[in-house]
């Protein structure tokens, strides 16, 4: 088990207050908070051996590469990945995203072609398909949710013909928190031919992640979501699909030979970092990676299932609360979207700063989801290791509190 | 939290002066702040000596966006047309009478966006802080 | 004047001994060294304020939405631009070419049109042209150098008319050193309607830079050569070219709405910073530009043509050495290639580390230039603001020790 | 420093062993490492029993390359095409005796990828480690 008093203590920016109250965090599912190990390794390559990676002949850019392709390895491992070649570090969840819709969809997509998401897409996983599609000609379709805020098994399975070339899902919602049955969508696709690929951005933080058992066929993912540093994420892809796509951006270290008249490709995973990578980010990941694995992801898991339901069941005692998303703690994470009768959610998440309470308010980049909800925003508290239940335990005293205050 | 949410802004809030829509506005104007969702819309009556006889504002949103609307129309009522050209995002924030974040200021400002619109006829009158 | 020993104070990694010798560190040209307040911010973020920023209604966002903004005035005003909104943080200088060859490229070059390199482009500035004239049909022609390794502006001018839609040149060389005359590029180009991106990524840490007063188009740059963190870099772009543009990445953050069938774009910068940003490494590079700025960049011109003509006079006592770029030190930056007759460059780098001195040794990037100096590799070192004359003394008796140990 | 250039490498470079090309090669390849620009050409001739007969190599590029080829090809002469393939990248470490970092081990295995080339008579015969 995950003792969240020992967690917080290696999260420094956990100790201190806010207007005289104790900070209460509860915004992970937009960025993490970072354990002192992941701020120290990149403190101490700053100041021990900081260099341009990979063409170095010196010391200090050796160590540096050492540092970059271990953290790679460690990336890899984490995801069970089958070689190191299949990871690629990109900025941000949304660039892998991206970068596949480059260098995949622009490709293998046509105007015959057909590409599925699901309704609570994060926008991140949802415009680069709508831009490909209208440069393409290509169809998009969402696939519904259910009552449940689930998806719509069934809908999803009459959706599928010949023509769907794509299903990019969320592995877990960061508004809802649904987790998707990954499994079952990727064997519905395979049987069609589509690929899938996975928006792992809340649900590699958050949950057991392993790609040869998910047998996905992409999974983009956020570093900075997952203890990591900003500037940090990664695409995971199968080796084959990597190694049969032209490359994304261009420039240094991803060729092998550039001459007069054009350029021949480096290996994988070269292949798709051009330029000077971002080395801190990577090597504050690998040890972010190194502190999850330490801690052990299923914890993690069964840590924030106890917060949740804890979560579910004080939160439904608020008076006038409404709360987006599965009631059942097995088919859901730990982000909780709710909005208070009458009241907007950025009057509730003001408030609630006022109290030292940081949580998120607004459409949480996923417009379309929140129309379907029939809201124009809702407020999202979301959990991580370091979080415990007196927490939200502020967070509903809080709450009851923005309602007496604009009821007076 | 009462510096935030001070009992004028709530009663404003609670109490909104001059909401509604005219049907006979001679200025009109509506814009929204996606990041939020809030709405406003103002209609103004401006009379033949160029004087802001009648002001209604609709809209919706958090508290802040619409209880700067509701002073703004206060703040309007019986002005010229310059006057009220001239009012600023300062004189707004005064009368709300708080510190803002990045976020909310945006809210605090989108019916002086929205006024703005309504007197120039046009959008994006007044740009963003450079 | 730049007191090159107290400015060493500012940088810990400086402070180490490679092989019981002190560190010379002689490769910023690749990627430089950050002074202590650049690590301390980033330290500091992470410690104290860290969060996602631009949505966040609680303090800690706030706070960091603050402190990553005013690090984009600061590199605005830095470059002296007319408006911050000129100005797109990217992980390094090729990501931000390559933002400009797929969202104004991608939209403005055709088969009749001709894009023009300089013939000592580095891959970054190279290959993201390639491409695109490879899809469209366009035409990439190399202005050539001439035997002092300058451009030669009569083949320049020559080569313009009508067609030329793009110049994108380097500022300086990463190879030869050469500093390019920007402005008369620049004036040429329009004449004949042609815009002209500039490759500041060797100009801007090195030499007082105005894009008003150059009148360039574009302007890459990488904040990890300029004592900014790695995982940071900028483009600026003239405003009305921005806003013309398409987005190049797509999802949060850059959108203003989206709904089932599309998006419509957030204000500029953020239109083209799509997902959670590089924070920290913003906050970083706005440090770093501090720190250039408190030196003036005209003082950290000065310091480096003194190195630089040091260097040259000492070089050319090396006994077989040849080296490549312009004599005149105000024709040129610090970065200064050689070789050693008969020997490989990478032998000479790598005994030179045994010494304790860094240099790089390769095609830097640079592999056409190289065919054309017939070379498959020369050796670098490249000089900034924390190198002084000493340590140019060490390079060339560790030189001159190389020579001895391949002619026994 | 002469622990990385140890004489015994200083002086297969110098004084290459086997350099040139056979005219009458029964089995030959040359790849290169466009990141140095090291280049290295191995031709061999097999004889009728499977044994290998006579070994040249060709090429340019740092001391570490030129002279790995050169040990390499004594390593092979008079050996069975089974015993070269046999020949393994830490053999080649070992006989260069030297830690080498990431970009310098590709110069000390060039010739080893060239050699597995020619005895395979494909490219790419021999992996990345993974
Ligand atoms: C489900 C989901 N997908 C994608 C993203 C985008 O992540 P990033 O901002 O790191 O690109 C997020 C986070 O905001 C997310 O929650
Ligand atoms: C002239 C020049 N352009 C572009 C680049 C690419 O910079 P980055 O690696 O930061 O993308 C470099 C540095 O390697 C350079 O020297």
């Amino acid at each position: 088990m995950l003792d969240s008093d020992v967690v917080r203590q290696d999260f420094p920016i956990l100790h201190q207050s806010i207007n005289g109250k104790p900070l209460v965090y509860l915004d992970s599912a937009a960025s993490s908070q970072k354990p002192l190990v992941v701020i120290q390794a990149m403190d101490e390559y700053y100041r021990a051996y900081h260099a341009n990676v990979h063409r170095g002949i010196y010391q200090l850019s050796e160590k540096a590469t050492e540092a970059y392709e271990a953290a790679r390895r460690k990336v890899a491992r984490f995801i069970n990945a089958r070689s190191w070649r299949e990871i690629i570090f990109t900025r941000n969840a949304t660039e892998a995203i991206n970068l596949v819709a480059y260098a995949w969809g622009r490709h293998n997509i046509t105007a015959r072609d057909k590409i599925l998401v699901t309704e609570m897409e994060h926008h991140a996983n949802l415009v680069p398909w709508q831009q490909l599609a209208a440069e393409t000609g290509a169809q998009l379709a969402y696939i519904p949710l259910d009552e449940n805020f689930c998806c719509d098994m069934a809908a999803y399975e009459a959706m599928l013909d010949a023509h769907v070339k794509l299903v990019a899902i969320t592995q877990m919602s960061n508004v809802l928190g649904t987790i998707v049955p990954v499994r079952e969508f990727v064997a519905r696709a395979h049987a069609v031919g589509a690929l899938v690929l996975l928006d792992g951005a809340q649900g590699v933080p958050h949950l057991p992640t392993d790609v040869q058992s998910l047998d996905v066929d992409f999974l983009a993912a956020s570093g900075h979501k997952m203890l990591g540093p900003t500037g940090s994420g990664f695409l995971y892809g199968k080796r084959h699909l990597l190694e049969e796509m032209p490359p994304f951006l261009t420039g240094g270290e991803m060729i092998r030979r550039v001459t007069w008249t054009g350029a021949e490709w480096n290996d994988l995973p070269h292949k798709f970092e051009a330029g000077t990578p971002a080395i801190a980010e990577a090597i504050g990941l690998g040890v972010a990676v190194d502190y999850l694995s330490r801690l052990g992801m299923e914890n993690v898991r069964q840590h924030e299932v106890n917060l949740t339901r804890y979560a579910l069941e004080q939160l439904s005692q608020v008076e006038g609360i409404r709360i987006y998303g599965p009631q059942q703690v097995e088919r859901r994470g730990g982000a909780i979207a709710f909005n208070l009768d009458g009241l907007h959610a950025h009057d509730v998440a003001a408030i609630l700063d006022r109290e030292g309470i940081a949580i998120r308010a607004g459409h949480h980049c996923a417009m379309p989801l929140h129309q379907k909800l029939g809201v124009v925003a809702t407020a999202r508290a979301s959990f991580y290791v370091y979080n415990e239940p007196a927490e939200i335990d502020r967070l509903v005293e809080a709450l009851d509190m923005v309602r007496r205050l604009f009821e007076r | 939290m009462d510096d935030l949410y001070r009992e004028i802004i709530l009663d404003h809030y609670r109490n909104p002066r001059n909401k509604g829509t005219l049907e006979d506005a001679t200025h009109t104007f509506q814009d929204d702040n996606p990041l939020c969702g809030d709405r406003i819309r103002m209609d103004l009556k401006v009379n033949g000596t160029g004087v802001i006889e009648q002001v209604r504002f609709d809209g919706e949103g958090c508290a802040i966006s619409q209880a700067s609307a509701s002073m703004l129309t206060e703040m309007v009522l019986g002005k010229s047309l310059e006057e009220a050209k001239a009012i600023s995002k300062q004189d707004i924030l005064d009368a709300l009478g708080i510190q803002l974040g990045p976020v909310r200021i945006k809210c605090a400002l989108l019916s002086l966006k929205v006024l703005k619109g309504a007197l120039y006829g046009l959008s994006g009158a007044i740009d963003e802080e450079e």
